[in-house]
């Protein structure tokens, strides 16, 4: 994994990109330099707005629209890719450079069949006649461990789950046997459990081929897993380059050492609550279906005042259509929601103002949670008006109270929209918006999972403090474990629609486990570079002793 | 007619015209800046100079038509002179064919065209526009029932639809806009029930749903804005196709007739013209055209923002 | 949309076959009248003439009861005989009849009828065949539009398979005039009916196909009778609407012959190469008619002033782009017998108008005139222009622009001031008693004159020319200076045609193309 | 598509089938309340069939008389319910103006304007959609522009005059006939030839918006990860927008084709008149002006057919388009 050629494969220079705004231009890459050898794997490695995707996409000589490179060079095995015409450019990409998005779902044409998405470069490039590449394709297919190699290519993309689409993207731009790949969070969208599986398979991969990438993604433990040498980027700027086991080990600067600091939060979890006392919200026995298909079954389990009970589970485990059932978006088959003791009216319609006041919700993408033309004063001041009916000075005192609380300086925030905002404090403001309605309980749907850590890390925070402070429930749907650690006091573990497991925090996080809570555990990638390695090789045992067995 | 003119003297005119059009845009553009307060001032900088060329022929229409009693150099109706006067002395585009000045009806027709599509497109959207929103909010039995309305009323043809319940309700203005903006509003329904129903999955809508808000709340505070870009762009479609209308209805006997001065109708009455090679019917028609043009420069450049795209 | 006519409105132009051409008003200065300069030769056969029609409606049939619009009487003229024909210089000729003759009375008409003719089909044109077609019209199932001007026949017998005889119920000396009306076409009958969906006839041409409102195509009859007519081999009659691609047709070569020219583009056409203009004016008029029942307009005083208050010049000029004459608010045509020439013209007159309005006690007026292009075209324009000049002497006219559709159902008669159409009549008597005697259904402005309606009974009777012109004169000047319509001009007829194209000397004048016969009577010079 | 999940191939075809059925239902209630509100729109109409043959020289007795034999003195719902039984069985009935069965008033005109609205949209349609091609790939170019500018001023002119200069334009000069009058018996290629310039009216009218639609909906998908992805491939801009915009964009073009489609039908009466061709537009506005209701009825029954068809047929074709709809897991 670490073959190192004497020729660098790929070089940076002062590398300075802009991007427009409303005519303006500024810096998104501020002349960062690097050097990538044969064989290489470099992680790029910030937060979002540190320039790591610009800066993939410009080794490839390929800025995005509204973008352009000010100065500096990119030269590919001698071909400057800055000043090359657009012909010489196309000529190198997809043949020799490929790329791996982030999200394949969305990356694959979803008109055309896999398989014809794979040949279309080999055959554009003039590199192989259709039907080898076809059968390359089933080789590579094979490699990357997809299920069927031989069928699956004549699937469409959305006939294809989120994991196997970007093994089969990884298996795509290995189609003309490319020098250098660039991998841009290829992980992030996926499951922890699925994410294990490509990244064992990229990883595989490269090395067979000796291919060059450059990988970029926001999380450590998996660029500890993947790079050979990893740079951190901070707005545009180069913070450090190290080998990967020294970054690791002794990261030089301030900022480094921030980001290795957050994944070490851990909330002191609250003894278990007393059984005596009335839950805040008891889900009692509740099944769900969305048409014919059941998607819930028999699921119970109660949240106390002062408790955050994190739901666990990957994405179509239930989590989210439990929380549907709870706000009355979707009235159960059977089973019902007891608030305070007395049951809740399935359906929000027919709730009273009082009720739907005391439950509210914070929602994963800040984006569409809060409406783009309404300002932060309006957004949080509408509940304040319509449940308590403040106006005039009360409703403006209450707003700035509301958006104090939340860390964020009214006279600054209240005119804003969204789009002024960054993705952290999106979702203070949807904090407030929830605190405006001054609940008794909250469920925050995946928070944190569209933010970076370090931003994560201040909204679990603030959540924290605002219970102390405002006495309030809290379920917490994730399906990040170190979510779970760093803001749980009791966890319920969800698969296919029935709860799995559930109990105190401490409980949980000790053996033994159910297997599926196992499985969970055991994917969440660790800052140790050798834990993937280890990790497959003790699953393979497993497996082997299994079958011995 | 074009033939008496070689072809490369023609380019060489396109040339100069299009070559004034781009300094007035850039001119306009140049002012706004200069002169507006800042928000104005931000959103003329990233207007391209076709989008403020149309900024700067809508407002010119705009002017012309709220100005033009003091603007015409004659009244709208005023027989001033003899008919078929040449263009130049005091009527500067001659006379029409009851000895009115041309150049004065130009303007009234500006303030009357623009005025009743204005109106008409008004009334479409404030219709359309509403029952669409509401359909996609609401959705269930009233979203069915609405859209089998819509449905059937598109199915009759436009032109034909107009005419008869012209001749059930008489040609007066008043009609005229109330039937096409009814006809107009079912294609704006359909437009705006279906950017509608991309809104109302949003999580905002879901938010402001259990918060337990009304039907009215939702449809003006929280959707209205969101759906403002596709609906204001297809508004300046609309109202230019409203001059259309008109215009073929007139071909029916049923549009504005004189004495109003109206774009759609003053081609009309003046198209045989053409066949003659006598331009006059393409003053009407050309007034049209440019705001057209200017109309779909301005929507284009505004989808283009709310596209995203930023090439 | 569409022009209404009125039916058996002949235009006479004479019967002392004079002819007055577009007397050079305005525009039309330079116009050439009834295709002067064409050649003169002797007519030539052959050939297929296209003509393109105004008119023409999907809607049309063969059915003689509802020939409303030019395209179908045109058609209809040129594949029917008439009883009577009015010819080009105005006097009546027999066609299917050979010769009439009245009682004393003139209540009983023995008329002739020509031997050995015969229909397309081959079955020979007897009296059965005209009593059923004049019966076709008559009778309380009558659906007919010409049901009003047959209704005083009283009875008809054949007298031998050649010769019918016509019992009225009162006297009437025009009585042979009546038979020319269009609608009266002699069809071939079986068991004393008609058969008013067949298209045979005796006319000079036989139907080869028909599309209503689209195209006709028709071959010369070879069995016609007449042998000076029919010269074309073949008729193409088409129906183009749009003025402008009627014009189109004309200039691009794809038609021979236009009627409906486009006043305001007149001038235009004359310039065109191989083209030429052809205007005749004979009794339409256009009219602004009066309920006289009614406030203000039962004010003689007020009609006198609306009268004083328009522009006629200004309204022939702009209105009819100078292709007609001034009217002098009575419904008889310079070319009419008894026309009142040296009765006072009345014109643009503001003080006069204001004169009359302070003898009605009235300082200023207002009052809506109804116009659509329905009543006739530049109905509304006529309106505007009447309007502009009227304010002069303190007289607002709103002119109120009524629907096309339904005009004549809905405005004419039932609006107090609306635009009408007239197409005139050749007698005045008919003219009068048709529109302006007490009484008659169509007496658009319900004027009620008792001096009037005795000169008409007495008019009608009295033999000496001298005493009958005195009479019509007076009545001329009595609709003039009290009745209730305006009647600012006599609009011409517009057509054109190519070079290719020759005409008689003469041109008929009481309807468009010549007379509706432009298909028998023109020819390829 | 969660629904379809472990339906296999046959059974989306037959929700294909079902969705047909339901939507040709759903066009059958359509009709019949357009039916009803056409014949109660022609009844509301000032006058009838009888005051408006007769016009100016209408009386009562000839009108009552007219009436009388069309069977115009029944009550209107009794005519209506004659009608519907009529059109149940299969019969069109007969025009009042002249007696002639309605079936042959109409089959004729009916394949004239189908065949205008094929001629243009043979020409529109392939047009549009490699000007939408092209102007999307040098979007915001001279070309780009100057190809909106052209396309925007043509449907900015009323029909008719944009008749009326191709007239001036191309038949004066004598290319091409200026009537499209159809005599019988004339060849194909004669009467390609008579019904060129309504055919080259139309598509300047319907090519615009159709060039609009294509360069929307292609640009709309430039932003696209799958763009960038196909630009990250190194394909040529050409290939970009035409083998991995364009399929995505089927809907949104079907859809405007559709429309345009319906519009070539059921809207170009104001062509007909220009251009003298015997369509079904031209026969319904003359209908109306004479209040013939069977035939009115007949020619808005046949137009709401295919627009109910179009809007059907553009709705199959899209889902067929849409790989998610017809490839289920």
């Amino acid at each position: 994994m670490t073959k190192t050629s004497n020729t660098p494969l790929l070089t940076i220079k002062d590398l300075y990109i802009e991007g427009r705004a409303d005519e303006t231009w500024s810096g998104i890459v501020n002349g960062v330099s690097l050097t990538l050898n044969r064989g290489e794997v470099l992680g790029l490695i910030g937060e979002s707005g540190a320039g790591k995707s610009t800066l993939g996409l410009a080794a490839m000589g390929y800025t995005r629209d509204g973008c352009r490179i000010s100065s500096g060079s990119v030269t590919f095995d001698g071909t400057d890719l800055v000043g090359a015409p657009g012909k010489t450019k196309r000529h190198l990409l997809g043949s020799r450079i490929a790329y791996v998005a982030q999200s394949a779902a969305a990356s694959f044409n979803p008109a055309h069949r896999l398989i014809d998405q794979f040949t279309e470069a080999p055959v554009q490039h003039g590199t192989s006649s259709r039907d080898v590449a076809a059968k390359d394709a089933v080789d590579l297919y094979q490699r990357m461990r997809l299920p069927d190699p031989e069928t699956i290519g004549f699937r469409y993309p959305h006939q294809v789950s989120g994991g196997q689409l970007q093994r089969a993207m990884t298996a795509m731009a290995m189609a003309c046997r490319p020098d250098l790949i660039i991998f841009d969070e290829p992980t992030t969208a996926l499951d922890v459990t699925t994410q294990i599986e490509v990244l064992a398979a990229i990883r595989n991969i490269v090395d067979q081929f000796q291919t060059a990438a450059i990988y970029i993604t926001h999380d450590l433990a998996v660029v500890a897993q993947m790079a050979d040498r990893i740079k951190v980027l901070l707005r545009g700027d180069e913070v450090e380059e190290a080998e990967t086991a020294a970054m690791l080990a002794s990261p030089q600067e301030d900022y480094t050492k921030s980001l290795w600091a957050v994944r070490s939060h851990a909330r002191t979890e609250q003894p278990a609550a007393d059984r005596a006392e009335m839950p805040v919200l008891s889900v009692q026995n509740v099944t769900a279906a969305y048409g014919p298909i059941k998607v819930l079954h028999d699921v119970s389990f109660d949240i106390h005042k002062r408790r955050t009970v994190a739901v666990v589970g990957e994405s179509g485990s239930g989590k989210s259509t439990t929380a549907r059932v709870i706000t009355g978006l979707l009235p159960p088959l059977e089973g019902q929601v007891l608030f305070n003791g007395s049951a809740l009216p399935p359906n929000y319609k027919t709730r009273s103002g009082d009720q739907l006041r005391k439950v509210q919700m914070i929602y994963q993408m800040a984006d569409t949670a809060l409406n783009p033309k309404q300002t932060v004063g309006q957004i949080v001041g509408r509940p304040v008006q319509f449940y308590l009916g403040l106006r005039g000075q009360a409703l403006r005192d209450r707003v700035a109270e509301l958006l104090n609380m939340i860390e964020l300086e009214p006279g600054d925030f209240l005119e804003r929209l969204p789009s002024e905002l960054s993705g952290g404090q999106k979702q203070r403001v949807g904090i407030a918006r929830a605190l405006a309605a001054e609940p008794q309980m909250i469920i925050c749907d995946e928070v944190t999972s569209a933010l970076d850590q370090i931003v994560a890390e201040g909204i679990l925070k603030l959540l924290d403090r605002l219970q102390g402070e405002l006495d309030l429930a809290y379920m917490f749907i994730t399906h990040d474990l170190a979510t779970v650690k760093a803001i749980a006091d009791e966890v319920v573990v969800m698969q296919s629609g029935k709860v799995i497991e559930q109990g105190q925090k401490s409980a949980m996080f000790t053996p033994p486990h159910d297997p599926y809570t196992e499985l969970l555990l055991s994917s969440v990638p660790e800052m140790d570079p050798d834990w993937l390695t280890d990790l497959l090789k003790r699953r393979a045992d497993d497996a082997n002793a299994y079958s011995k067995t | 007619m074009a033939s008496s003119t070689p072809v490369w003297m023609i380019l060489i005119y396109c040339t100069i015209a299009f070559g004034c059009a781009a300094a007035c845009a850039f001119a306009f553009r140049t002012a706004v800046i200069a002169s507006m307060p800042g928000q104005v001032s931000k959103l003329a900088r990233s207007m391209p100079l076709s989008a403020s060329f149309g900024a700067l022929i809508i407002l010119i229409y705009v002017f012309v038509a709220l100005f033009a009693p003091w603007i015409a150099p004659f009244g709208e109706r005023e027989v001033v002179g003899a008919q078929y006067l040449p263009w130049g002395g005091d009527y500067l585009l001659g006379t029409d064919d009851l000895g009115r000045d041309m150049f004065t009806r130009l303007i009234y027709g500006a303030r009357n065209t623009v005025g009743i599509a204005f109106a008409t497109t008004l009334l479409a959207f404030l219709g359309g526009a509403i029952l669409g929103l509401l359909a996609a909010v609401v959705g269930g039995w009233i979203d069915e029932l609405l859209s089998r309305i819509v449905d059937i009323l598109m199915a009759i043809p436009a032109l034909i639809f107009a005419l008869l319940l012209l001749t059930i309700f008489g040609t007066s203005i008043v009609n005229m806009i109330l039937v096409i903006a009814l006809i107009d509003s079912t294609r704006v329904f359909r437009l705006a029930r279906s950017v509608a129903m991309n809104i109302v999955v949003m999580d905002y809508i879901e938010a402001a749903r259990l918060r337990g808000e009304g039907l009215g709340y939702l449809v003006v505070r929280e959707i209205l804005p969101n759906a403002a870009a596709p609906l204001i762009a297809e508004f300046g479609l609309r109202f230019c196709f409203v001059f259309l209308s008109i215009s073929a209805l007139s071909f029916l006997g049923l549009g504005i007739q004189p004495p109003t001065a109206d774009w759609g109708s003053m081609v009309r009455n003046n198209a045989t013209l053409i066949t003659f090679g006598d331009v006059t019917p393409l003053l009407p028609a050309g007034a049209i055209a440019l705001l057209t043009v200017a109309v779909n420069f301005v929507v284009d450049w505004m989808l283009h923002r709310a596209s995203g795209l930023k090439e | 949309m569409k022009t209404k006519h009125l039916k058996l409105s002949n235009s006479r132009i004479s019967r002392r076959s004079v002819l007055q051409g577009a007397t050079a008003l305005g525009g039309a200065a330079a116009l050439s009248t009834f295709g002067a300069g064409t050649l003169r030769a002797a007519p030539k056969k052959g050939g297929t003439l296209r003509l393109a029609m105004g008119h023409g409606n999907t809607s049309d049939s063969y059915d003689p009861a509802t020939w409303d619009n030019a395209y179908v009487q045109v058609f209809a003229t040129a594949r029917h005989g008439y009883l009577t024909e009015i010819t080009a210089e105005g006097s009546l000729v027999g066609e299917v009849a050979t010769s009439w003759e009245a009682s004393p009375d003139a209540k009983i008409w023995t008329l002739q009828l020509r031997d050995g003719l015969t229909f397309h089909s081959g079955k020979t044109v007897t009296a059965d065949d005209v009593i059923a077609s004049l019966n076709y019209h008559r009778g309380d199932d009558s659906k007919s539009a010409a049901k009003p001007i047959v209704e005083p026949i009283q009875d008809m017998r054949a007298d031998g398979p050649s010769t019918v005889v016509v019992t009225l119920a009162n006297g009437n000396s025009d009585f042979p005039f009546i038979l020319s009306d269009y609608h009266l076409a002699i069809m071939p009958s079986a068991d004393g009916k008609i058969d008013p969906a067949s298209s045979d006839g005796c006319g000079g041409y036989v139907v080869q196909s028909y599309e209503p409102g689209v195209q006709a195509t028709l071959a010369r009859n070879p069995n016609y009778w007449k042998s000076d007519r029919a010269h074309f081999d073949n008729v193409q009659i088409l129906a183009i609407l749009d003025a402008a691609a009627r014009l189109n047709a004309l200039v691009t070569g794809e038609v021979d012959v236009i009627d409906r020219v486009d006043v305001n583009t007149a001038h235009l056409l004359q310039r065109s190469p191989g083209v030429k203009l052809m205007t005749t004016t004979g009794t339409q008029h256009y009219t602004f008619a009066m309920d006289t029942r009614v406030e203000p307009f039962n004010d003689n005083n007020v009609r006198q002033a609306l009268k004083y208050a328009i522009d006629r010049q200004e309204l022939v000029d702009k209105v009819l782009n100078g292709f007609g004459e001034i009217g002098n608010d009575h419904p008889i045509g310079r070319s009419n017998r008894f026309f009142a020439a040296d009765l006072e013209q009345h014109a643009y007159d503001p003080d006069k108008a204001k004169h009359y309005l302070k003898q009605a006690g009235l300082s200023s007026l207002d009052v809506s005139l109804s116009a659509a292009d329905a009543a006739f075209t530049g109905a509304v324009d006529a309106g505007v222009l009447y309007s502009e000049r009227a304010k002069a002497a303190g007289i607002n006219i709103n002119v109120v622009q009524e629907p096309n559709d339904g005009y004549w159902s809905n405005v004419w008669m039932k609006k107090p001031w609306s635009a009408v159409y007239w197409g005139g009549r050749p007698t005045e008597d008919w003219m009068f008693s048709t529109a302006y005697a007490s009484g008659a259904p169509w007496n658009d402005s319900f004027w009620e004159n008792e001096r009037f309606n005795k000169l008409l009974l007495e008019a009608r009777s009295e033999l000496d020319e001298e005493k009958r012109r005195e009479m019509y004169y007076d009545m001329q000047s009595l609709v003039s200076n009290e009745g209730g319509v305006v009647i600012p001009m006599f609009a011409s007829y517009v057509m054109a045609h190519s070079d290719a194209i020759a005409t008689p000397d003469k041109v008929g004048a009481n309807w468009t193309l010549d007379g509706f016969r432009a298909v028998e009577r023109w020819w390829f010079a | 598509m969660p629904f379809w999940d472990g339906q296999s191939r046959g059974d989306v075809l037959q929700s294909i089938w079902i969705m047909i059925a339901r939507r040709l239902g759903l066009g059958l209630v359509t009709l019949f309340v357009v039916s009803l509100l056409i014949f109660a729109a022609v009844e509301m109409l000032p006058g009838d069939i009888a005051e408006e043959i007769l016009g100016q020289s209408a009386t009562p007795e000839t009108v009552a008389a007219f009436r009388r034999e069309l069977g115009l003195d029944l009550p209107s719902y009794q005519r209506y319910l004659a009608w519907l039984g009529g059109i149940l069985q299969g019969d069109f009935g007969t025009s009042l103006a002249n007696g002639r069965p309605i079936s042959d008033l109409i089959a004729g005109r009916l394949s004239n304007t189908l065949f205008l609205a094929l001629y243009a949209a043979a020409i529109s349609v392939p047009l549009a959609i490699s000007l939408g091609i092209l102007v999307s790939l040098y979007r915001n170019s001279l070309f780009d522009r100057a190809v909106n500018l052209i396309t925007l001023s043509s449907i900015s002119f009323p029909e008719f005059f944009v008749a009326y200069i191709l007239i001036v334009l191309l038949s004066q000069s004598g290319y091409f006939p200026s009537l499209a009058t159809l005599s019988p018996g004339a060849t194909f290629a004669e009467t390609l030839y008579r019904t060129f310039l309504p055919a080259l009216t139309l598509t300047l009218v319907v090519t615009a918006h159709m060039m609009r639609m294509t360069r929307a909906a292609i640009i709309n998908l430039l932003a696209s990860p799958y763009i960038e992805m196909a630009r990250l491939k190194g394909l040529s801009p050409g290939r970009i927008i035409v083998k991995h915009a364009l399929p995505n964009a089927f809907a949104p073009i079907i859809n405007v084709i559709a429309l345009n489609l319906a519009y070539l039908i059921t809207g170009v009466v104001v062509v007909e008149v220009v251009f003298v061709y015997p369509g079904l537009g031209q026969l319904m506005v003359d209908s109306v002006a004479k209040r013939d209701i069977p035939v009115v009825q007949a020619a808005a029954l046949i137009f709401a057919c295919a627009y109910v068809l179009l809007n059907l047929t553009a709705d199959v074709l899209s889902t067929l388009s849409n790989p998610r709809l017809i490839h289920t897991r």
